[in-house]
């Protein structure tokens, strides 16, 4: 299922978003009055001495004394670009304000570290029972204002979802955090804005803004463990992936795989994306479990050379982790 | 069409050479000396930068560097001045061989102080690859010791150029005059960068 | 433009040319695997007592061995895989030290790879099953970095890490002896 | 027989000896002067000779002609970006290759190109426009150049052995750290960054001291031309930003090559240490690039309208308050990076009040232009497309201010559109008119007007084909240097018009760079005054003699040329036989001082050479940096030994 995801600034999607589209139409409209004001006073400049005759040109040049209309309009438009200046630096300055304000009181805290070429993303409970480990996907409940605390393990990155809220650089050894609270629901994609390497193109991020049923539902169903294959190519497939280079990086929850270097794939089939740039599907998978150097070449994930039946088993026990 | 010339004035009788702003190796020098001090301004900044993360400063409660070879070097570098003053009142009454006679003891003293900036080194209690507060005490006094480099090789040469004949000539004298003026740039560069490297750790 | 500058215009041009061979940085990520690692099924790696002819070395090594980006990644591997649990920093620790110059199977990088790959008795796991080659053979030219093998400008300074050992572009090549007669 | 009374016999000897000195005067003027000077000031003959130059003209001919190849280079990488960006998801080129493009890509343009060409241009019309007969520290001049000659090259080499920098033109730490960036890509980079700063650096000190004291008697600081207000104002600008650049760069090396922790943050040390050094620098930089364009249009809209600028000293003090405001604002490239908000709002009340004085240059070239009579041949034409283009990027840099607004809008193609329009609408069209300007003064023939023109209309129309679309697509959320971008998010049109408009754009260049070679050969011989200008580059034959003036001019208003009624005043008494100058003071401009011009000498280049091998062996081994020292000081040295030992007959003044 090919999914439309909207990346746009105008998704206008959360009250951050919002007052970012009512202040950019305050600059655009200030900014375009200037512009026109300019371009008028050029084309007058242009017209008027069309029509002057070839006067001697070194006579003309000593004895120029400006007209004092001249004076008086560039005292105006001094006063024009400042005024003009100072309105939108002060509305700047409010949207901030209440910008930093709404930030004050949310609810809902997540963990996003960003890695070399994918997203960590944590949610965080009081009692570690309830605590979540996904990857390139966050699922936020319409309303409710969240706090994303923002880390990096390796180079800068910037969490960035247009439709959602402005972006936020993820600096290793420092702590910065954004907060989002969206009012509509749907699907937004996001990217990362800061170069951070090989694939830094294909370090994006899929938002999932749900009700607040729907959002606790996914909650739970989050916290379950990976279910038990059933049928004999999953078995296979289970054997092999929690025993041989997969559980060397990845970790599945009820399964011996546990290493964190990769991300959890506890229920990845459940995701809209994988690898942090395709939509999830069956060819996807096969395709990225097979060669995923040639789909993001230089990305950390080894081509591992799976025989073919390998490949069926893996790829039918991934499908199973739901 | 050239426009013909209207003669209105003749300076063949001006001179070829002035101390101080009249000479144009003059504003050079201190083009210079701005540009090494923006650096050694920013070297800073980047000390004060990295100082205002750490809670405690040198981190990791590193001894700060010995005071000994620090205070030394400022003691000699400060006593440098007096034949470097000598040197710039004999440019300025051109008595070439007071001048001939001094520069000596002034390289003698750079050599000097390059030993002890040997020994600074030595005692700074820490290498540059420890954390970022050793790299940026040995990178700000890797800065001055270049500085002192540059200009006691500037000294060596031109002690041997006043030792030619070309030694009493106008610009020559405005050589070791500006010289003399870098010289004292160096010295009193050393001030701050001495209560940087070797007071602050100890606030 | 006289013919002698001319000349010597031409003598440039061959010169970048005749540079452009050295590949020291190429990223060489493989999009298909390559066949079979280290032999499989013989024993670990036969050791050369005496003055027999030492085994030639394998093809890949040149891809790995003096490579930044392979050494880079087989630096991040290293921490990943916790080899450090039991080697530390290269100093040792449960495990054999790895930057000095005693090397129980072998200090060649096809030798490391084998160990790697084998795994070695005394607690050495074998790592076949859990890295891929492209890995394994990253790793080994990581660890023969530890020591300073390899050329000092495809190594890094440093890791951005609590700084453990004193970087590899100033640590002085250990001369390998290894218990063999194993040329370089 | 003391030493004293020697050297007092010798000072008689050598003052008698001083009245034969011929020197240009009333008895000694026109053809016969000028064949006299001619064989004193003529370069060397040979390669050798070509090598020696110091003649400011031949070295700002070969900055021009060395940073429009860059330029051009910088321009095919573009073009390769544009094609691998032309549809989603391609895969033309490589990530890797794609990185390294345009990593080569900005720091061509940026380093490469703009601030070269601006010296190089400054270099040769700033003492022709002074009237003065050469800059300060000419052979300075030309260990510039070469400095500039060989950071290109290494970073181009570097790119051709597969070895180039992918860390893009700022090269953030940590990912241009040791272990993010393996091998030497990042230092390549970092030591063509010390190659161009020292070219730079050395390039301002030239600036600043030919525009202080070497200016014509009479012209005061208030009757200088603006294009020598606008570069002294950007020289000063170098000076105080590129050691910001030359330090954090040095540190990133001395991280890389012997491990120092400067970015590290697990010792202490600070990513953002890089930031804020480099965009210390980084702001001013593109000040460095816009101020000589600023002092272009004044000189183009001054002569094609046939009047002085309006309000020269508003725009004196415009250029001046620009100089130093550049240094308050760097933060306003760093609002993602989490920094206390109370400290943004002053980094965008700062960028707010920049424009401010643009605004107020923009005005007194239109009033100038409305007050005039302007003519519009092919300079005036780059003005107008200035004016129009350069505004808008002026009011987006406005939008992207405001912190709120950035937070969305940076890293994205909305910031590319931004700074394609101020650094090609705002640098580029004034840089293309005033080439087509002084042609005629740097070879003697005059560009073809229709050439011109349609050059100029191809690259209007291309450039806002090219890069209003980056406009769209940074609003629906592209970011920067992806390789790629997928399909369905509507980014498809945005991106295959830019490069559509990129191909139209390239033309255009290339229009005018063949319009120049045609020229070269079969433009219509130049006269010394070919478009009636004011200043005093005008006065003397296109191209100028190696001497530049036969006698040093004198100046009574702003306008020289349009005040001398048919006679230019002249000052005599410079000697024939030694290359000499004279120097006037800083602000009154009085004749001051005669000042002996160093003759050609290879020693700059063999310097350049030793500082050469110097850089970059130390990217290799820390002890470069001591055992590569000693030819660079053997190599100084000699180029201060004066060449022969015996005195000059001058009187020795106390």
């Amino acid at each position: 299922m090919s999914i439309q995801h909207y990346q746009s600034i105008f998704g206008n999607a959360a009250t951050e978003v919002r007052q970012f589209n009512t202040l950019f139409v305050i600059f655009l409209v200030v900014c375009a009055v200037m512009y026109v004001a300019v371009i008028a006073f050029l084309i007058a400049g242009i017209a008027r001495r069309r029509r002057a005759a070839e006067a001697n040109t070194v006579e003309e040049g000593r004895h120029h004394e400006s007209d004092p209309a001249m004076r008086t309009g560039l005292i105006a438009w001094g006063a024009v670009v400042g005024t003009g200046l100072v309105a939108l630096a002060i509305a700047s300055f409010v949207a901030d304000r209440s910008m930093a304000n709404a930030a004050a009181h949310e609810k809902l805290s997540i963990t996003v570290t960003g890695n070399q070429w994918w997203w960590d993303v944590q949610y965080n409970a009081a009692d570690n029972s309830k605590m979540v480990r996904t990857a390139n996907e966050l699922h936020l409940p319409v309303g409710v204002p969240v706090r994303i605390m923002l880390k990096s393990n390796d180079v800068i990155h910037s969490f960035w979802v247009p439709s959602l809220a402005g972006k936020q650089d993820l600096i290793p050894g420092r702590d910065t955090d954004i907060t989002i609270t969206p009012q509509k629901v749907g699907i937004y994609r996001g990217q990362c804005a800061e170069y951070c390497g090989a694939e830094h193109a294909k370090m994006a991020l899929v938002v999932d803004v749900d009700s607040y049923p729907d959002f606790i539902k996914w909650w739970q169903h989050q916290l379950q463990t990976a279910p038990k294959p059933t049928t004999p190519l999953a078995l296979a497939g289970y054997n092999y992936v929690t025993s041989r280079n997969c559980s060397a990086c990845h970790a599945i929850a009820g399964t011996p795989a546990s290493a964190t270097v990769g991300p959890d794939l506890t229920h990845l089939a459940s995701r809209r994306t994988l690898a942090a740039s395709m939509p999830m599907s069956e060819g996807n998978l096969y395709g990225w479990v097979a060669d995923p150097q040639s789909i993001k070449p230089g990305t950390k994930m080894p081509t591992i050379g799976l025989e073919p039946n390998e490949l069926h088993a893996v790829v039918a026990y991934l499908e199973t982790l739901k | 069409m050239i426009l013909e010339p209207r003669f209105t004035g003749d300076v063949a009788d001006l001179p070829t050479h002035k101390f101080g702003p009249g000479s144009l190796t003059w504003w050079g020098i201190i083009g210079f000396m701005v540009i090494e001090g923006t650096f050694f301004a920013l070297a800073f900044a980047a000390y004060f930068f990295l100082m205002g993360h750490e809670q405690g400063w040198p981190p990791e409660a590193r001894q700060a560097p010995n005071l000994l070879w620090g205070t030394l070097f400022l003691i000699v570098i400060l006593l440098s001045e007096i034949p470097n003053t000598m040197i710039k009142k004999a440019a300025h009454e051109r008595d070439v061989p007071a001048i001939r006679a001094l520069m000596p003891v002034i390289i003698g003293i750079g050599g000097v102080l390059l030993i002890i900036r040997g020994f600074e080194f030595n005692n700074l209690n820490c290498r540059w690859t420890d954390d970022a507060y050793s790299s940026i005490v040995w990178a700000i006094l890797f800065l001055h010791t270049t500085h002192i480099l540059t200009d006691w090789g500037d000294t060596v040469v031109l002690w041997f150029l006043m030792m030619t004949d070309v030694g009493w000539e106008g610009r020559r004298l405005v050589d070791t005059d500006e010289n003399c003026m870098y010289w004292r740039y160096v010295w009193l560069l050393w001030i701050p960068v001495y209560l940087l490297v070797y007071w602050v750790p100890r606030l | 433009m006289s013919s002698r500058f001319r000349a010597s215009l031409a003598l440039l041009a061959v010169a970048t040319l005749a540079l452009a061979a050295c590949d020291r940085e190429e990223r060489h990520s493989r999009a298909k695997p390559m066949g079979e690692t280290v032999p499989a099924g013989t024993s670990p790696d036969t050791i050369w007592p005496g003055g027999t002819v030492p085994q030639t070395l394998d093809p890949r090594a040149k891809l790995y061995d003096n490579n930044a980006p392979a050494i880079s990644q087989g630096q991040s591997l290293y921490s990943q895989m916790n080899c450090g649990g039991c080697h530390s920093h290269g100093g040792g620790g449960m495990g054999p030290a790895l930057m000095d110059d005693e090397w129980r199977y072998g200090g060649r990088i096809d030798q490391i790879a084998t160990s790697i790959a084998e795994g070695r008795p005394n607690g050495m796991p074998s790592w076949r099953s859990k890295l891929t080659e492209d890995q394994i053979w990253q790793l080994a030219a990581y660890v023969r970095s530890m020591s300073g093998q390899p050329s000092k400008d495809a190594v890094n300074s440093r890791a951005d890490a609590m700084s453990a050992t004193a970087p590899q572009t100033l640590t002085p090549r250990e001369t390998v002896q290894t218990s063999d007669t194993a040329e370089q | 027989m003391t030493e004293l009374e020697r050297v007092r016999a010798e000072d008689q000897r050598l003052a008698k000896e001083r009245q034969r000195i011929a020197r240009d005067g009333p008895k000694l003027t026109g053809a016969k002067l000028e064949a006299r000077l001619e064989r004193t000031w003529r370069r060397p003959p040979g390669i050798l000779g070509w090598l020696a130059t110091v003649d400011h003209k031949e070295i700002g001919r070969r900055y021009i002609i060395t940073a429009l190849l860059f330029l051009a280079l910088g321009g095919m990488l573009s073009l390769a970006m544009r094609l691998q960006l032309a549809q989603p998801d391609s895969n033309l080129i490589s990530p890797q290759r794609y990185n390294e493009l345009f990593t080569m890509h900005g720091s061509t343009m940026m380093f490469l190109f703009a601030v070269p060409v601006m010296e190089g241009v400054a270099v040769f019309i700033i003492p022709l426009m002074l009237g003065t007969r050469s800059t300060a520290f000419p052979r300075l001049n030309a260990f510039s150049y070469y400095m500039y000659l060989f950071g290109g090259l290494l970073l181009w080499v570097a790119f051709l052995l597969n070895i180039g920098p992918d860390i893009g033109w700022f090269a953030y730490t940590p990912l241009s750290g040791p272990q993010f960036s393996p091998g030497k890509r990042a230092d390549i980079w970092a030591q063509m960054i010390t190659f161009t700063e020292v070219s730079a650096l050395a390039a301002a000190v030239v600036l600043i001291c030919t525009i202080l004291k070497a200016r014509a008697p009479g012209m005061t600081l208030a009757r200088m031309p603006l294009f020598a207000w606008a570069m002294l104002v950007v020289a000063v600008m170098i000076v105080f930003s590129m050691p910001s650049i030359a330090l954090c760069s040095g540190m990133l090396i001395s991280d890389r090559l012997v491990g120092t922790q400067f970015y590290n943050h697990y010792e202490h040390g600070d990513a953002l240490l890089w930031q804020h050094l480099f965009w210390f620098f980084g702001h001013p930089e593109v000040y460095i690039i816009f101020l000589p364009a600023t002092g272009f249009v004044s000189v183009i809209t001054e002569t094609f309208c046939r009047r002085p600028i309006f309000a020269y000293p508003v725009v004196v003090l415009a250029l001046i308050s620009t100089g130093i405001l550049a240094f308050g604002l760097w933060v306003h490239h760093m609002f993602a990076t989490g920094l206390p908000r109370v400290g943004y709002s002053f980094y965008t009340s700062a960028s707010m009040t920049v424009a401010i004085p643009t605004g107020l240059q923009i005005f007194c070239w239109l009033a100038t232009m409305w007050d005039g009579r302007p003519r519009f041949q092919v300079p005036m034409l780059y003005v107008v497309g200035f004016i129009v283009t350069f505004v808008i990027g002026g009011l987006s840099g406005v939008i992207i201010a405001s912190v709120p607004l950035d937070l969305q809008l940076h890293d994205t193609y909305f910031i590319v559109a931004h700074f394609h329009y101020v650094l090609i609408g705002g640098a580029v069209f004034p840089l293309l008119g005033i080439l087509t300007y002084w042609f005629p003064k740097i070879t003697g023939r005059m560009m073809s007007e229709t050439l011109g023109k349609i050059g100029f209309w191809m690259l209007f129309l291309g450039f806002q084909l090219a890069f209003f679309p980056m406009h769209f697509a940074g609003l629906l959320g592209m970011p920067r240097r992806v390789y790629t971008y997928p399909a369905g998010l509507g980014l498809e049109l945005p991106n295959l018009l830019s490069t559509i408009g990129a191909f139209v754009v390239a033309t255009a260049v290339g229009l005018f760079v063949v319009n120049g070679l045609y020229s070269l050969y079969r433009g219509a011989i130049a006269p010394p005054n070919p478009w009636e200008a004011s200043t005093l580059e005008w006065a003397t034959t296109s191209p100028p003699p190696p001497y530049n003036f036969a006698h040093v001019p004198v100046v009574d208003s702003k306008t020289p040329l349009w005040d001398a009624e048919g006679e230019l005043p002249v000052v005599t008494g410079l000697r024939v036989d030694e290359k000499e100058t004279l120097l006037t003071t800083v602000v009154a401009a009085s004749p001051d001082l005669r000042e002996p011009v160093p003759a050609a000498s290879l020693w700059p280049l063999i310097l350049s050479i030793a500082v050469a091998v110097f850089f970059i062996s130390s990217i290799f081994s820390p002890w470069a940096v001591l055992f590569g020292s000693i030819p660079c000081a053997i190599a100084a040295a000699a180029w201060f030994w004066p060449k022969e030992l015996n005195r000059n007959p001058e009187p020795v003044i106390t």
